[in-house]
């Protein structure tokens, strides 16, 4: 009865079962899962622009500290490029480490992302319905991070079109042996299907806005929507293109940080010439991102009020998530010290006992706690899981592990070349603190603005989730189910 | 004429927006096409000097620019050497004046240099000249008809690569060294 | 005036070239660039190909011959003189950075007064006037004049100093530096004159040597003819026959020549000698070596206790009889003393007991038992602390009116205890010849720069010189840079005044007096029939020397005897626990080489530390008074104290800590100034038992921390080469 | 080079149909007998002098940013105070397979077949120092600042060498000016270069001749004659970089080839 029931009447007024037993289930059901806890399309709508629209004193206030931060970076980079790479910590031996650092950091936040919204849609996972949007748009501002990075790091940054193909009078082109220039391919892919798959994703969201919105606001979404009107078959080409864009965005989005890792792993330095670190970084990369996914979650739901959509059903399932990651990192984690811990090949010989009873033993320990000791304690507990400020806490100790883990690959193994006479340490000088910093408040300040520009929740998809979803009665029991569409 | 251009211009890109970026692409493409080189503008010398009539007057390029098969640089003469004609030829004129002037005070001419390589390029006058059998108007133009002498090419990267695919007597400009050092 | 000019074109044409380009290699190009050409071109100009003039090398007194590279007037790289007997076409360190003696930012232009000394506040006035003064006081202070010089001094100045001090009855020319005080220079001669009778710096042949047993001769980074001893040491290692000699060091401290040494023994400071007697004493009594080695030894060695000498000189023994027996049994064995041991208190004894391991094995050094053809030619002859001290005696006693100072820095060379400085206060006049304003010349009221051994003429009778005779000639080779004059032509144009050295000196300028000195050198190696064509090979060519000879020396010794005496230190053990070991920096010399940055931002070899001084420990000692490196040491002596970085190296005894020379200047230019400290400042000025020599090996001191630290300026990592990768 | 290489360096050359005459090629080749080194830094002078390589202030040298296309590294032998310090001169490897060219974006580190040098074309140069991280002798030297030269010493800058500006790598090049000279001397008069001919400024200057400059190709050259001896070795060799440095250990005989 229940399905007839619910192809008559629309899903936000299906009645609740006369049995009150059965009633109780269904009401616990709709609480719990979003997509069962169905509402007007309208009311839906208001729940996502209404705070959209609303921007109060504390927006303003991250609005100038964030910019300010972002500021800073901007100058400091001027700074250094007209001073010198002098200005940085960097020595003869150590030519590389801060930027380069944030750069693995930053694709790595970049994966998670297109990840969980292609990936899952590919696996047909609902519930991610809500966070996607909010993921892709970290995904966006990260790689746009990432890729001002080797920028900043170059020497003469003013010749960086000296690294793309294009036609010149010298007759000459870039190096297609050099990772680097595989760097650009790849990230440039990454970046500009990410954009696009993000862009198409808000399009009917847009329109939607548009409908509501008036002033300047309505004028924006005008533009953006591209005149998306909403007919079958714009939807029909929505959905294809979405789909083919989640199948072909996942393999690129392996590439990409296999290829970053391929910055190291192709040199002959001791420590970096590892042929697992390509899939070693690709995890490390989403065990990071979905981190920092869950921490923008937890922000966008407290700034904007989205407790409606963003439940403990998805904390818990992100938590979930973030447990599977920890444990297969440090598979790869362990292969890669394994290694040299048994044949103890000279030199990292000397970088493990560095970690282990060395000056950089206290980062390494740090990092074991952060990205082991702390998640593998904890997430496995349900409670831990569906309380945000716990699991928040564990995504901002596993971000610090990671973070951590770059350095120690970058800036630390580096130090110690095959002779021993030009072993260095590298200590961190202000600019590359100055805009390191600016380049994470670069990273929240998109967020911040975009979630005011555009609706940051999905509102289609869930509707549409929203709309598949029923109850099926067995016995004396029911459970949240797909209605079968028609 | 420029206006019918920007018409032409606008209705390409009003045909269809696209365009607009295939355009801006073209556009950007030239311009770092011809960053890499330095097109020299033209100057005013110290003295109003005439290639056109010392070469007439039968004066061989090397006579003056008497290093360019000995030397990397063609060398630039000395006031010492204008005089050693000038002394007496053509005394009168003002242009001859000034050199006289110069040379009494013993002062160097401030020549602008008209053609321009970057200073980390190395090219050797000697070697086009004795083993490349080069004349200087290969490069330099017909500089016996100009009154004032303007390069004729653009001393680019470019330029270079050109001629050495072209003639079959170069050398494959192959490693940079050749001429970056 | 031309030379002004054509100077101005120099740098314009150097600068417009499209070859040069000061920092503009890789940034955006000029677009106009002005080209100057020469108003009248020098000879055999060609715009953008190098020109080679040969000169001598004034960064040391071994006159090694430099040929210079000029292209469009400019001097862009020195390199040895191929064709010079000496060095062969080879140069150091400090010969490949004279350049910027010459194109040194901070050289002066014109003469300088100063009012008040150490003022540093100086006027500039012009030459004519600078020139007239001198003359004023010349011809005032009479024979009450006194001059300082040093031993890079051009020999022909030397001439003509002494010429002009001989004019006014005044005594000859005072002649010392550090340096030469440091290479033992003086002290070595004497022993020489005793033992071969002829006082002249040893050259010793180690092209053909079998064993060679140097006693702290640090002949491969700073003694005497560093790059002669280059050569012959290359020779040395690839003999005929894949022969390849044996070289023994012994020196408290690992020095370069000790690190290439084949067997390196740190013996106590100053027991040289006594390793040397002790060596005697094995081969005379051990009957061992060669025929006849043992006679000889016989008749020289010391008596001594062979066990008991060991023990003071910190060798095993059986280390000892080994060493001994390798030198008897050697063919051509050669034993040379080095600088350290002169600075002790019984550097004679010890000097005569190494040679006598020479008169031993019969192989004498080169230059010290054949008399050199008279070349008609005035050199320097080298003079003692002992004479100095007589000399601030006389300024102090107010006997010296006026004081020249040339080519010497005496200010920072001599040791506080000397007192050189309150004597100079007693000087009414005081005039430096510096190019640059050093210690010396900040004391002084008036400053005649001279020009840069690049810009100006001269000759060097080479010592030592290997076997056969050679003038290093010297000539400009570039138009001045800065506005200086030469102190010859100074002093000739001073002479004129004085009808007396107008008599003694009848040039009119320095290059006549070289011409008139040069037409009377026998015939050399290169062919040269007319006076005129003399003069320019010997200028071409860079110098004089005669055909090869193959002359060997011959062995013709006096009678001498051989005495084990311990050598003498300041400061009792318990007040001062270390021995120092003073040495003079491979790259800055005995200071003069700090003021360029090539030789201060070139790391030292064996600390790899640039731009800083320190104090060399052992791992123990600092692990006793817990020193890491870089701590600020304060180093106490009897004398003095100075405050150094310490610098923490297993190559030196724990008994000992070694200070290089060379840093500390208040003065000397911009790359100088403030930087290190002057382990002078830790030295006495007693003089040694024999030979008048400053007794600068003979100080103890003791070390405490100032609890300040600096951050060293070393190329090394100190982890990576001392723990390296960790191998147990 | 790899044949996509090839082809993107021949565009725009394809117009050339004639057979190319193609200069001499060499395979220039170092010989550092450390039997014969004796630190005493005369090389690394002349080298700064011929090369116009900037010297580092203090500061600078503190933070590691000391510059020196060749240097002595001081390694020390042995146990407690038996410890003997040895010199390792150590410069670019100049190596045949270079670990350098492949990962620089802009061919600034490319390869020269012809004189089987490694270049590094400073004006190419953008600096992302992928090629100094990925040199094991870490020979590659980075200027961090643009460098100065205070006063009259720019006058002897070296006119035939770059003075590089800030943020660009640069490193030893055997003297690559001088090769060129000889180069270019022996074209005009149309004949082979002689041995001895070309000689790079540190092994000209030193002292005990333990540096030997040669071109490896001619089997009369002092450099072909002296390789191969018992005391040959390169430095990490087993990383197949395959250095034109080669080194004659300290100590022991070579059969005279020492």
């Amino acid at each position: 009865m229940a399905e007839q029931a619910s192809l008559e009447s629309p899903v936000w007024n299906r009645p609740l079962p006369d049995d009150p037993e059965l009633a109780a289930q269904v009401r616990e059901i709709r609480e719990k899962h979003l997509l069962q806890d169905a509402r007007p399309p309208r009311e839906v709508a208001e729940k996502v622009l209404g705070p959209m629209a609303r921007l109060g004193r504390v927006f303003w206030l991250a609005l100038i500290v964030l910019g300010g931060l972002t500021a800073t970076w901007l100058a400091t980079w001027a700074y250094q490029a007209y001073q010198g790479m002098g200005v940085t910590g960097l020595n003869r031996t150590i030519m590389w480490a801060p930027y380069i650092v944030n750069f693995v950091y930053f694709i790595g936040i970049g994966h998670a992302g297109t990840f969980i919204s292609a990936a899952l849609r590919v696996l047909k996972f609902e519930w991610r319905a809500p966070i996607s949007r909010a993921a892709e748009s970290l995904t966006v501002f990260a790689l746009l991070v990432a890729f001002t990075m080797p920028l900043i790091h170059m020497g003469r940054v003013w010749k960086f079109y000296w690294m793309l193909p294009f036609p010149n009078q010298r007759q000459l082109w870039p190096n297609p042996r050099s990772p680097i220039f595989w760097d650009m391919t790849a990230i440039f892919t990454y970046l500009t299907c990410s954009m696009l798959f993000m862009y198409l994703g808000i399009l009917p969201d847009i329109a939607i806005a548009r409908e509501k919105a008036s002033g300047w606001r309505k004028r924006l979404y005008t533009v953006l929507a591209l005149g998306w009107r909403g007919t079958d078959r714009e939807w029909k080409h929505l959905d294809t293109t979405l789909n083919i864009f989640s199948y072909g965005i996942i393999p690129v989005m392996f590439s990409v940080h296999t290829v970053v890792s391929w910055d190291f792993a192709m040199t002959l330095q001791p420590g970096w010439n590892s042929s697992i670190f390509g899939p070693y970084f690709v995890v490390g990369a989403l065990y990071s991102g979905v981190g920092a996914v869950i921490i923008i979650m937890a922000i966008l739901r407290k700034a904007l009020h989205l407790e409606y959509f963003l439940r403990e059903e998805h904390f818990n399932a992100m938590g979930k998530f973030l447990l599977i990651l920890s444990f297969t990192w440090v598979y790869f984690y362990f292969n890669d010290y394994l290694l040299p811990w048994y044949h103890k090949e000279p030199i990292l010989t000397v970088i493990f006992r560095l970690f282990t009873s060395g000056w950089a033993a206290p980062l390494w320990f740090t990092m074991l706690i952060a990205n082991i000791l702390i998640p593998w304690a904890t997430l496995w507990s349900r409670k831990v899981r569906s309380s945000i400020p716990a699991l928040v806490g564990v995504a901002l100790l596993v971000q610090v592990g990671m973070y951590i883990e770059r350095y120690l690959i970058v800036a630390v193994t580096l130090g110690y070349p095959e002779l021993p006479f030009d072993w260095a340490v590298y200590v961190p000088r202000l600019p590359e603190i100055l805009i390191t910093l600016g380049v994470f408040a670069f990273v929240v300040l998109g967020i911040t603005v975009l979630s005011r520009l555009v609706p940051i929740i999905p509102i289609w998809e869930v509707v549409e989730g929203q709309l598949l979803q029923g109850t099926r009665r067995i016995g004396r029991a029911i459970f949240p189910a797909k209605t079968e569409a028609d | 004429m420029f206006s019918s251009l920007w018409w032409r211009v606008g209705r390409f890109v009003r045909t269809s927006p696209a365009r607009l970026f295939l355009l801006a692409g073209v556009v950007v493409a030239g311009a770092l096409a011809l960053s890499g080189s330095a097109a020299p503008a033209g100057t005013t010398q110290p003295i109003a000097f005439n290639h056109q009539v010392m070469v007439q007057a039968g004066v061989q390029c090397l006579f003056c620019h008497n290093d360019a098969l000995r030397s990397p640089s063609p060398g630039m003469p000395s006031v010492e050497l204008c005089m050693g004609c000038h002394k007496t030829i053509g005394a009168g004129r003002p242009a001859i004046k000034q050199l006289a002037d110069y040379y009494a005070r013993g002062e160097p001419i401030p020549w602008a240099r008209v053609n321009y390589v970057p200073r980390f390029v190395y090219f050797s006058h000697k070697v086009h000249l004795t083993a490349g059998g080069l004349n200087c108007e290969n490069c330099h133009g017909d500089v016996g008809h100009m009154k004032v002498v303007e390069p004729v090419a653009r001393m680019s990267m470019g330029w270079c690569l050109d001629c050495h695919s072209k003639q079959t007597n170069a050398p494959q400009l192959r490693d940079c060294v050749i001429c970056h050092r | 005036m031309t030379e002004k000019i054509s100077r101005r074109d120099f740098l314009r044409l150097g600068a417009a070239g499209a070859a040069t380009g000061v920092l503009a290699g890789c940034t955006s190009p000029r677009r106009w660039v002005v080209l100057e050409p020469f108003v009248r071109p020098p000879e055999q100009q060609v715009s953008g190909v190098a020109t080679w003039f040969a000169t001598t090398c004034r960064q040391c007194p071994a006159g090694c011959g430099v040929i210079v590279r000029l292209m469009n007037g400019r001097a862009v790289k020195l390199e040895g003189n191929p064709e010079h007997p000496l060095n062969r076409g080879k140069l150091c360190a400090r010969g490949q950075a004279g350049l910027q003696m010459l194109y040194h930012p901070d050289r002066l232009s014109g003469p300088l007064l100063q009012s008040t000394r150490g003022s540093r506040e100086f006027s500039a006035i012009d030459w004519n006037e600078g020139i007239n003064r001198l003359f004023q006081a010349l011809a005032k202070a009479g024979p009450a004049v006194a001059m300082l010089g040093g031993a890079t001094m051009s020999d022909h100045l030397f001439d003509l100093f002494s010429k002009l001090l001989a004019a006014v009855d005044a005594p000859p020319p005072v002649i010392y530096d550090l340096y030469t005080e440091l290479g033992g220079y003086r002290t070595l001669a004497q022993a020489m004159g005793q033992v071969y009778g002829r006082a002249a710096l040893p050259a010793y042949r180690l092209a053909e040597a079998d064993v060679v047993f140097s006693f702290g001769a640090e002949f491969l980074g700073t003694w005497t003819s560093a790059v002669r001893y280059g050569v012959e040491y290359g020779a040395f290692r690839s003999q005929p026959y894949g022969k390849r000699g044996l070289l023994v060091h012994f020196e408290p401290r690992q020095s370069s020549t000790a690190v290439t040494a084949d067997d390196y023994v740190a013996i106590a400071p100053g027991s040289e000698g006594l390793v040397a007697g002790a060596l005697l004493r094995l081969i005379a009594d051990g009957n061992l070596g060669l025929a006849g080695r043992a006679e000889s030894a016989r008749g020289l060695a010391p008596s001594l206790d062979v066990e008991q000498a060991a023990r003071e000189c910190g060798i095993p023994l059986e280390a000892l009889q080994r060493l001994a027996r390798r030198f008897a049994d050697a063919e051509h064995a050669v034993a040379i003393p080095g600088g350290a041991l002169a600075g002790s208190s019984n550097g004679m004894h010890a000097a005569r007991a190494i040679e006598a391991l020479n008169v031993v094995s019969g192989n004498a050094p080169a230059g010290v038992n054949t008399t050199p053809p008279d070349l008609g030619l005035a050199r320097k002859s080298l003079n003692t602390f002992a004479d100095v001290q007589s000399l601030i005696a006389r300024m102090r006693a107010g006997e010296v009116q006026m004081l020249l100072i040339h080519s010497t820095n005496p200010a920072y060379e001599l040791p506080e205890a000397a007192g050189f400085l309150e004597a100079l206060a007693q000087v009414p006049l005081v005039v430096s010849f510096g190019a640059m304003v050093d210690e010396t010349a900040v004391w002084s009221d008036l400053i005649l720069p001279d020009r840069s051994y690049l810009e100006s003429f001269g000759y060097e009778v080479v010592s030592p010189d290997f076997g056969s005779p050679v003038v290093s000639s010297q000539q400009p080779v570039v138009t001045p840079v800065f506005d200086a004059r030469t102190t010859g032509d100074v002093l000739l144009t001073v002479a004129r005044g004085i009808p007396a050295a107008a008599a003694a000196m009848p040039w009119d300028d320095e290059v006549d007096y070289l011409n008139q000195m040069v037409a009377g050198l026998p015939e050399a190696a290169y062919p040269a029939s007319t006076a005129e064509e003399k003069r320019a090979r010997f200028q071409q060519h860079g110098g004089w020397w005669p055909a090869p000879a193959v002359a060997a020396p011959t062995l013709r010794p006096q009678p001498f005897t051989v005495t084990a005496e311990r050598a003498t230190f300041d400061g009792n053990e318990t007040d001062y626990p270390y021995f120092l070991h003073v040495y003079p920096s491979v790259l800055l010399s005995d200071g003069r080489g700090a003021s360029l940055p090539l030789l201060q931002g070139v790391p030292d070899p064996m600390t790899t530390i640039a731009w800083q001084s320190w104090v060399e420990l052992h791992p123990a000692t600092a692990e006793r008074l817990e020193i890491r490196d870089g701590d600020l040491l304060r180093v106490t002596s009897p004398h003095g104290e100075i405050v150094a970085a310490a610098y923490v190296t297993p190559g030196i005894r724990p008994d000992t800590v070694a200070i290089p020379a060379g840093q500390g200047h208040q003065d000397l230019g911009r790359f100088a100034r403030d930087r290190g400290s002057n382990v002078v400042q830790l030295l006495g000025a007693a003089l040694t038992d024999e030979g008048g020599g400053l007794r600068w090996n003979g100080v103890r001191v003791a070390l405490a921390r100032t609890g300040k630290r600096i951050a060293t300026a070393s190329l090394e990592s100190k982890v990576g080469v001392t723990e390296g990768l960790g191998y147990e | 080079m790899s044949e996509l290489e090839t082809r993107l360096l021949d565009r725009g050359q394809s117009a050339a149909a004639a057979p190319k005459t193609e200069l001499p090629s060499h395979k220039w080749t170092m010989l550092i007998d450390l039997d014969k080194c004796t630190g005493c830094n005369a090389c690394v002078v002349a080298c700064h002098v011929e090369n116009n390589v900037p010297i580092r202030s203090e500061r600078e040298v503190i933070r590691g940013h000391g510059q020196h296309w060749i240097r002595i590294e001081r390694y020390w032998e042995g146990e407690g105070d038996a410890q003997r310090a040895t010199f390792l001169p150590m410069l670019c490897q100049q190596c045949s397979n270079a670990p350098c060219e492949p990962v620089c974006p802009v061919y600034a580190s490319v390869h020269s077949e012809r004189e089987n040098l490694n270049l590094q074309v400073y004006n190419r140069c953008v600096g992302t120092r992928f090629c100094g991280n990925n040199c094991p002798y870490r020979a590659r030297q980075f200027n961090w600042f643009a460098p100065q030269f205070e006063g009259p010493i720019t006058e002897m800058l070296n006119p035939d060498v770059t003075v590089r500006s800030g943020g660009v790598m640069e490193k030893c090049t055997f003297c690559v000016q001088r090769i060129r000279r000889v180069e270019e001397d022996a074209l005009v008069e149309g004949r082979p270069l002689r041995d001895g001919e070309m000689v790079p400024a540190c092994a000209q200057t030193c002292p005990t001749s333990a540096i030997v400059f040669g071109d490896r190709s001619d089997p009369q050259s002092q450099v072909a004659q002296r390789l191969g001896g018992q005391r040959e070795f390169q430095v990490l060799e087993h990383l197949g970089t395959a250095p034109n440095v080669y080194y004659l250990k300290a100590g022991g005989s070579d059969g005279g080839a020492g």
